[in-house]
């Protein structure tokens, strides 16, 4: 059987969970393996989050926010695209493919290009394979 | 190849009657709408769109106002009332100028003066060359026949009855000649300008001839008259049509056997011809007089004063033949006689101005247009059919 | 005071199909009379009205200032302009004086145009010039029709904690957007936006609904109507009804569903539809055969609430006072059988835009498959769940809508929601052809081009040209058009046409309107008080009008007017009065405001 | 700590859900999560009924969470939020996971639509274990309202508000009232006069005794929220007024495109090449002349400059053919006999009285020529010198399929509308988002056109798409009408969502401060920790996830929630 990553992704509540939506209504299909989770700013987005994610058997992580200079709270999207970098490195220094995290901009009129980033990111992962660390974990601890 | 837009064509061409083209939104509704469209021929909207634009090339050179039969259903449902149909009826008016080379049409069609001026001459020429003649003398009794009718041929006096029949067969002929004469160059310059010129037509020869049956069945039968809607005025057109070709028969080909000194049984072949060629002009004359007070069809709604010239003057030269003909039966000698100067004084200014210049000549522009725009049709097919063995 | 010798009077004789109602001589010999003006000139006199021919006119005359009078002298006003720069004096001393700018169409209003006529001649804005005559404004307020626009002005109102009675002629609010399936260019099910709304307008403590009721009459001055309601016999109880079902699950009496279009079948005791607010049953009196022969009341046996069904009920009049009153009675649409050419009504599958909304709908009669008409037993059309599907449908754009034989306006949305109905067919049936006719592509509102192109890219063929008309050959209906931009004759078979119809006013509109003393336009639209000053007012003190009932719009349209007329009925309750219409002031009055207006403004300078 | 008592809701939404989720086994698989009382499924979570149940449920089972898992909290989060006050619940111990556009609509196998939508309520229900009630809060409105822009939409709002009595602050960028509509000669369909409709509105405003006008200034900055804005007005000579406001209306208008941006159109290369707004002021001074001074006697208008066009504006402009109609007949009174051209790709006629100006603009004799404005804009060259006129025009004419030249003598490009340029600065300000192409983004296209998605703060006319006159002057009222029933009750609801600080945690290290955008939170020195103002914060987050000690909570928004639902979303993964 074909390998079915699960990814985690979070969505910031005023462009990317609306854009999210609009790919909803608008009726455009994509790929099944994405969870989302909201997040008033992706600024909001923690770092434990995204790792508690893979911890807990997540494939790929994707953040999304809105476009630079778009920010509902002026600048939040800025700091989610510093911290963005140094997890980055953080997991591939942990032996991960650093393209499992995956940062982007959605606004809330790109229900379109939100489809097409997840047909991407799912793709990305499917070749990267299942992500091992919640199974390191458990056989470790 | 651009074309340049002109904005003056259309108000050039009003006194064709061509009115309200400006209300038409090209919708398609009445190119639809119209049974005889086809793609290749998508009337009226195309040509009313040439003639908003003042593409005068194109318009002169457009077959489609001859397709159209007029059943109005076009200005019937149209959501601007834009009146295409009456437009298509103007422009064939107009068409009939453009293939006169003698100008002449134009004149008639644009000018009161002209044509007024020219039918009045002929009526008064007429009249004129029998004045030369003396009329009637001596004893009238001497002119009726064993039937108790009015010798025809011996009214003039000094001049035998073959003598005179010799003289209106040699008018009549020259008459018809002239008239066929002009009317044939006038279709061979529709050709011309039609089919010649168009660069992007090429008709094969033998297609000439394959296509030749269309002009013939349709000149017979009319029939695509039939596809549009209105029986009534299909069988008046048809019943003009062929009472008009066979008086026309009668009186140029068959005159020796026609205008004879005796009176024939009324079931003899010359007399029902007669009767029939009359019951189909006056059939559709009565017709076309109704639905034209009364404005009961679109085809009947706008006039162009010539539309009423020419059912005048056919009027007036089937009553005064009708007449001809009872006061002759009758005996009445010099009523005969007069009736028959009349007679001829109407209907010759009427042939020469309406088959070559106005009205009639659409009887014979119409099959041609048929045939012509079967030709172009063909070529237009071959050709596909060549581009695409190419690109194959 | 102007010099009147340097001022001219131009007489504009109406453009193209407006009917002189107001006769310019009257116009002319008030301005000469009255207004002392001695260039008074009617433009039809002038032969050719052009720039020079104008210009001369000012020259010989000394003319500063020019009035062009009329029912839309805007259409002359260009070579004034002209003139007045080409003779050296100022252009903005051309000023107009539209009378159907404010309304002045009837020979009865010459009073109005000749009161718009001084104004402009004392200079004065013909709305300063109104004469300011309040009354105390009651604060309750009557929204007449709960369509979206009622439901949006009625919500607007209370939330600015003020009493609304909310008007409604059927058993639920929620007017036609409720019917549809989906809203253009988003495509939120518009029953998804809607019934929040609608259960708020509900659950609203400042909000009574009065369903299945109409105006019967309307007393009072602004401020202070009084209004009369006929609360239609509903049979059941409003406040003990708990919306089980059971009456109309044994009810033995079907008819036709008014919510679906007329597709479908319900009960003669029904409830609209399942999110219908107030949620409750109602009988239909003219189908129920308890009602109609005196037996039966298996609704009143099945019922587990005692007495909440009351076969007898009769009809009930009950009078309200309101300070302010909106009317958002939306419209109706287009009767297709007008146009026989396109066999509504005698070809099976040609149905309308709003029957087809309603086939379409998850919640309509087939549970939102497309499917093919078939005939009931009784020779009733309807739609199976499970019936056969068309393999291609046809839309055609404009049905009685930019039509001189029918409407001449256009309806405005009829393209956007063609366009919506295409895409939902692709959506449910990915393998069926669907062909549009149109005749221009009006997509015009934020995200509808875009929407427009998408829809376009999704397959579906676009065909520029109208359909003529549509006929039956073997069972298959036949579209015969013209496609305009591919120079083509289309003879297109299809299984199912829908014609895309146009909205028209309700048949009561023009009754309502006298009852409530405001005026309808040509087309039977209710008149607005100016089109770009004030597209919701009235000339009646006190009564607002919003929504499609002013003139064909989209939903976002509607909502924005429904709450700015809304906005006029708040400002009225906080100023605490209303003021007087402008259809109840002389135009008398109206004259002498402006000559004082004008005076203060002499001194001042 | 009180046990958990949940109820879990799935939603069929007629077939929009039930048609790719399998809508009871999602129920019954939530049966199996401990805490979870009820599962159940129904047709219309969000009607009367659906809301009904819940409130039974609660009451009957004594639950104390709800999980709804339907459409889009965006759509029905506060539906149901009441519907757990009507049931004496706190309204935030209340969750929703959205199954239909994350969901159902965007996928295409029922298995997988239904494995997902159990993992999201999975997710919902490991949530809203942690969630805690949270007090609303009430504020009261400041009556006093801000207007930027000074239009007819601007004015029209003002003139609505201060007529109710209540203090309006009108900022115009320019140096007069009366935007576009002030430089219009005429308006269509009617074709009234644009300066008798706007002046005395414009007087009327600058004289209105509860309006303050502010012209050549702009605002930078607003700070505050619903009811309780401030912000600071910058004139011309430094000049700096302090306003405090309880309601902003932004109507910022349209700017025209610029032509120059299509080669083949030459402007400002040809001098009789001009656009709509040019020709209105050619109108309006009655100078309706060529460049040499010269009466035109073959005027072309070109639609869809700018617009309808993916290389400029996808967009429509909306007003730009009832505008043109209205040129041909202003230029028609002005030259009988002038040649008069239209060259669109649709005519897009829609409003009231517009397709009757259409037909009538068609009696006028005038040429309509069709365009595709997908493709190229007619190309406009300078004519030979044999010609009579100075240009010509090329192009595919769509309804005769031929290629086509037009002489012209004057071109008008009926130009695009487009947002502000600084829109964007405006945005900012007072915090609104904006499209792709940068008109401000409403609360709901439909059903609330004119609110944004920060409270207080409202968009109308042009600036949030283009629009005609009595379609602003609408808007305008609809923003006046919210303000106004706001103002009339006194007081608004706000956001409980803010962030919040654990003293006993903080270390006093004042990261938080230093990334907070609204400078919401302070530093108290005495107590070494920092302090939330919970009016000033918007509840964004930022400050909680910098947090080293995690004394900052983003309230409904913390680490636990977040942290249980990743876990709850990833428990229905082991079935996979």
């Amino acid at each position: 059987m074909e390998f079915e990553p699960t990814i985690v992704a979070f969505l910031c509540n005023w462009c990317s969970y609306t854009g999210a939506d609009l790919a909803g209504t608008s009726r455009m299909k994509y790929a099944s393996n994405i969870r989302v989770i909201r997040v008033m700013c992706s600024g909001r987005v923690e770092p434990t989050f995204v790792l508690k994610a893979f911890r807990e058997g997540a494939d790929g992580v994707l953040i999304c926010g809105c476009h630079p200079g778009d920010c509902h709270y002026h600048e939040g999207n800025y700091k989610c695209l510093r911290r963005y970098h140094l997890l980055q490195n953080y997991i591939e220094q942990m032996g991960m493919d650093k393209r499992r995290l995956h940062l982007d901009w959605i606004s809330a009129s790109e229900g379109k290009q939100f489809a097409e980033l997840v047909d991407k990111m799912t793709q990305t992962i499917k070749e990267l394979g299942p992500c091992q660390v919640k199974h390191s974990v458990e056989t470790l601890t | 190849m651009s074309y340049r837009v002109d904005f003056t064509l259309k108000h050039d061409l009003k006194k064709f009657g061509i009115h309200d083209w400006n209300e038409c939104f090209h919708c398609g509704n009445c190119t639809a709408i119209c049974p005889m469209t086809k793609t290749g021929s998508l009337f009226p909207r195309k040509d009313i769109r040439l003639l908003q634009m003042g593409l005068k090339d194109k318009l002169a050179t457009n077959l489609d106002p001859w397709l159209c039969y007029y059943c109005g259903e076009c200005t019937e449902t149209c959501p601007r009332d834009a009146n295409p149909g009456e437009l298509m009826m103007s422009l064939r008016r107009y068409l009939t100028s453009v293939y006169d080379w003698t100008g002449l049409s134009k004149k008639f069609y644009t000018s009161h003066f002209w044509e007024f001026g020219f039918i009045f001459f002929f009526f008064c020429a007429v009249i004129a060359s029998f004045l030369i003649w003396l009329p009637l003398s001596g004893n009238t009794a001497e002119l009726i026949n064993d039937q108790g009718g009015v010798m025809i041929n011996n009214l003039v006096a000094g001049i035998s009855g073959a003598s005179f029949v010799n003289i209106i067969e040699i008018g009549d002929w020259t008459m018809a000649i002239l008239v066929a004469g002009l009317l044939i160059s006038n279709i061979l310059h529709m050709f011309y300008r039609v089919v010649i010129r168009d660069k992007e037509v090429k008709v094969p020869v033998y297609a000439y001839i394959t296509e030749f049956w269309s002009l013939i069945w349709q000149f017979m039968t009319q029939s695509k008259f039939s596809k549009c809607e209105g029986k009534t005025y299909w069988v008046g057109h048809l019943l003009l049509m062929t009472g008009y070709s066979i008086m026309f028969a009668v009186i140029v080909v068959l005159l020796p056997e026609f205008q004879i000194e005796e009176v024939r049984p009324w079931y003899n072949w010359q007399r029902l011809m007669g009767y029939y060629a009359t019951f189909g002009i006056l059939f559709f004359l009565v017709y076309v007089t109704i639905s034209r007070i009364r404005k009961s069809d679109w085809k009947s709604k706008f006039s162009h004063p010539t539309d009423w010239l020419f059912i005048v003057m056919l009027g007036l030269t089937t009553i005064t033949g009708i007449l001809v003909h009872i006061f002759r039966i009758g005996g009445m000698v010099s009523a005969t006689y007069y009736m028959y100067v009349i007679h001829l004084a109407v209907l010759v200014p009427m042939i020469l101005v309406e088959v070559p210049f106005s009205k009639w000549s659409h009887l014979a522009y119409r099959p041609f247009a048929i045939y012509f725009d079967r030709l172009k049709e063909y070529s237009r097919k071959s050709q596909n059919e060549n581009k695409l063995v190419r690109a194959a | 005071m102007l010099s009147n010798d340097n001022t001219a009077i131009f007489l504009c004789p109406p453009v193209n199909g407006d009917s002189q109602q107001i006769d310019l001589k009257d116009i002319e010999g008030f301005a000469k009379d009255k207004l002392k003006v001695s260039h008074v000139w009617d433009c039809a006199s002038i032969p050719v009205l052009n720039a020079d021919q104008v210009s001369k006119k000012i020259q010989s005359f000394n003319i500063t200032k020019i009035i062009l009078a009329g029912q839309k002298p805007g259409f002359y006003k260009t070579v004034f302009t002209r003139a007045m720069k080409l003779v050296g004096e100022d252009p903005a001393n051309v000023m107009l004086a539209g009378f159907s700018e404010y309304g002045a169409v009837h020979q009865s209003q010459t009073d109005l145009a000749k009161a718009i006529v001084a104004c402009a001649y004392f200079d004065v804005p013909f709305e300063q010039a109104i004469p300011k005559q309040a009354h105390p404004a009651r604060p309750e307020t009557l929204v007449i029709g709960g369509g979206i626009a009622g439901i949006q002005a009625a919500l607007e109102i209370a939330n600015g904690n003020q009493k609304v009675y909310l008007l409604e002629r059927t058993g639920t609010i929620g007017g036609h957007m409720a019917m549809f399936d989906k809203t253009f260019p988003t495509l939120d099910c518009a029953a998804c936006i809607l019934t929040p709304k609608m259960v708020e307008v509900g659950q609203h403590p400042l909000i009574e609904m009065l369903t299945y009721s109409e105006l019967t009459e309307v007393t009072g001055i602004p401020g202070d109507y009084r209004v009369k309601i006929n609360k239609r016999a509903r049979r059941v109880n409003l406040s003990t009804c708990i919306g089980c079902g059971t009456c109309a699950e044994k009810c033995p009496q079907k008819a036709l569903s008014e919510f679906d279009a007329e597709t479908g079948m319900r009960k003669a005791i029904y409830i609209p539809f399942p999110q219908a607010v107030p949620n409750k049953y109602l009988i239909d009196a003219e189908n129920c055969t308890y009602v109609k022969n005196g037996k039966c009341g298996v609704c009143v046996k099945v019922c587990p609430v005692e007495g909440c069904i009351d076969l007898d009920e009769k009809d009930q009049e009950i009078e309200i006072n309101v300070g302010n009153i909106v009317v958002t009675t939306g419209f109706q649409t287009f009767d297709a059988r007008k146009i026989e050419r396109y066999g509504y009504g005698k070809f099976d599958n040609v149905v309308t835009s709003l029957e087809f909304e309603r086939l379409v709908n998850a919640a309509g009669p087939t549970g939102g498959n497309i499917t093919l008409q078939q005939k009931d037993k009784k020779g009733n059309r309807v739609f199976l769940e499970n019936g056969e599907v068309p393999k291609s449908v046809g839309i055609i754009h404009c049905i009685g809508s930019r039509d001189e034989n029918h409407h001449k306006y256009c309806s405005k949305v009829c393209c956007m929601y063609s366009l919506k109905l295409a895409h939902l067919v692709k959506e449910k049936l990915p393998k069926a052809e669907v062909y549009e006719y149109y005749i221009d592509m009006r997509a015009f509102g934020k995200g509808y081009e875009e929407f427009y192109n998408r829809i376009a890219d999704e397959g579906i063929h676009i065909v520029r040209g109208r359909t003529a008309k549509v006929s039956q050959e073997n069972g298959q209906l036949m579209l015969r058009s013209e496609n305009i931009e591919t120079l083509e004759l289309l003879e297109q078979k299809v299984d199912m046409v829908v014609l895309a119809v146009g909205l028209e006013p309700r048949e009561d509109a023009k009754i309502l309107a006298t009852k409530l003393g405001i005026s309808t336009d040509p087309d039977g639209w209710f008149k607005e008080f100016n089109y770009a000053g004030d597209p919701v007012g009235t000339f009646t003190g006190g009564i607002t009008i919003a929504g499609v009932c002013q003139g064909p719009k989209d939903i976002p349209d509607t909502v924005a007017q429904a709450s700015a007329a809304a906005s006029s009925v708040l400002q009225n309750i906080m100023k605490g009065h209303v003021q007087m219409g402008l259809g109840k002031i002389k135009g008398d009055d109206i004259e002498f405001e402006a000559e004082k207006l004008s005076m203060k403004k002499e001194v001042q300078l | 700590m009180e046990e958990i008592r949940i109820g879990v809701y799935v939603c069929w939404c007629g077939t929009n859900i039930a048609k790719m989720v399998d809508v009871e086994a999602v129920a019954k698989a939530m049966r199996e999560i401990p805490g979870v009382i009820v599962a159940k499924d129904y047709k219309y979570m969000c009607s009367d009924p659906g809301q009904e149940l819940i409130i039974q449920d609660i009451k009957e089972h004594n639950l104390n969470r709800v999980v709804v898992s339907a459409c889009s909290p965006r759509i029905h989060e506060l539906t149901f939020r009441k519907a757990l006050e009507n049931a004496g619940l706190n309204p935030y111990m209340f969750e929703m996971a959205n199954i239909r556009e994350h969901d159902s609509w965007v996928h295409t196998d029922r298995a997988e639509a239904t494995q997902k939508a159990k993992a999201l309520v999975a997710g919902a229900i490991n949530r809203v274990r942690w969630h805690e009630s949270l007090d609303k809060r009430s504020v009261e409105i400041n009556p006093a309202t801000l207007i930027i822009g000074g239009g007819i939409a601007g004015i029209s709002a003002a003139l609505e508000i201060a007529d109710a009595g209540k203090q309006v602050y009108l900022v115009e960028k320019q140096s007069q009232l009366g935007g576009t509509v002030a430089k219009l000669d005429l308006l269509f369909p009617h074709l009234d006069s644009a300066q008798q409709l706007i002046q005395p509105k414009i007087n009327r405003a600058m004289n209105h005794l509860s309006i303050q006008c502010f012209l050549n200034a702009e605002i930078r900055e607003v700070f505050g929220y619903i009811g309780n804005f401030e912000a600071k007005v910058y004139q011309k000579d430094d000049l700096e007024t302090e306003i405090q406001f309880g309601n902003v209306i932004v109507a910022t208008g349209l700017k025209p495109f610029d032509p120059s941006k299509i080669d083949q159109l030459n402007y400002k290369r040809l001098p009789n090449v001009i656009t709509s707004l040019e020709l209105e002021e050619k109108l309006l001074s009655g100078n309706l002349v060529m460049d040499n001074g010269k009466d035109p006697k073959h005027i072309a208008l070109i639609h869809c400059i700018g617009s309808r066009n993916k290389n400029h504006h996808e967009y429509c402009s909306r007003t730009c053919c009832n505008t043109a109609l209205k040129y041909s007949n202003q230029i028609r009174s002005a030259f009988p006999d002038a040649a008069i051209y239209e060259i669109y790709s649709d005519i897009r006629s829609f409003g009231k009285g517009c397709e009757e100006l259409y037909t009538h603009t068609a009696r006028q004799d005038v040429m309509f020529l069709m365009y595709d404005q997908k493709g190229e804009v007619p190309k406009i060259t300078e004519a030979r010198h044999s010609e009579k006129v100075n240009m010509m025009l090329e192009f595919r004419e769509q309804l005769s399929g031929e290629h086509v030249e037009v002489p012209a003598d004057l071109v008008v490009l009926m130009v695009a509308m487009e947002a502000h340029e600084n829109a964007k600065e405006i945005a900012h300000a007072v915090g609104v988002s904006m499209c792709g192409n940068s008109f401000y983004i409403e609360k709901h296209p439909k059903l609330d056109p004119v609110a944004t998605t920060t409270g207080g703060v409202y968009v109308v006319g042009s600036c949030q798409s283009p629009k005609d006159i009595p379609d602003s002057v609408s808007q305008a009222r609809a923003a006046a009408a919210r303000i106004m029933a706001d103002i009339n009750f006194g007081s608004v609801e706000v956001e409980v969502t803010t962030a919040v600080v654990n003293e006993d945690i903080c270390c006093g290290c004042q990261t938080c401060i230093s990334v907070c955008p609204y400078t919401a939170i302070h530093f108290d020195a005495e107590k070494n920790v920092s302090v939330v103002n919970e009016i000033l914060c918007k509840g964004c987050g930022t400050c909680g996830s910098a947090c080293p000690t995690g004394a900052i909570r983003s309230r409904h928004f913390t680490d636990k929630q977040i942290l249980s639902q990743i876990e709850g979303l990833m428990s229905m993964q082991l079935q996979h």
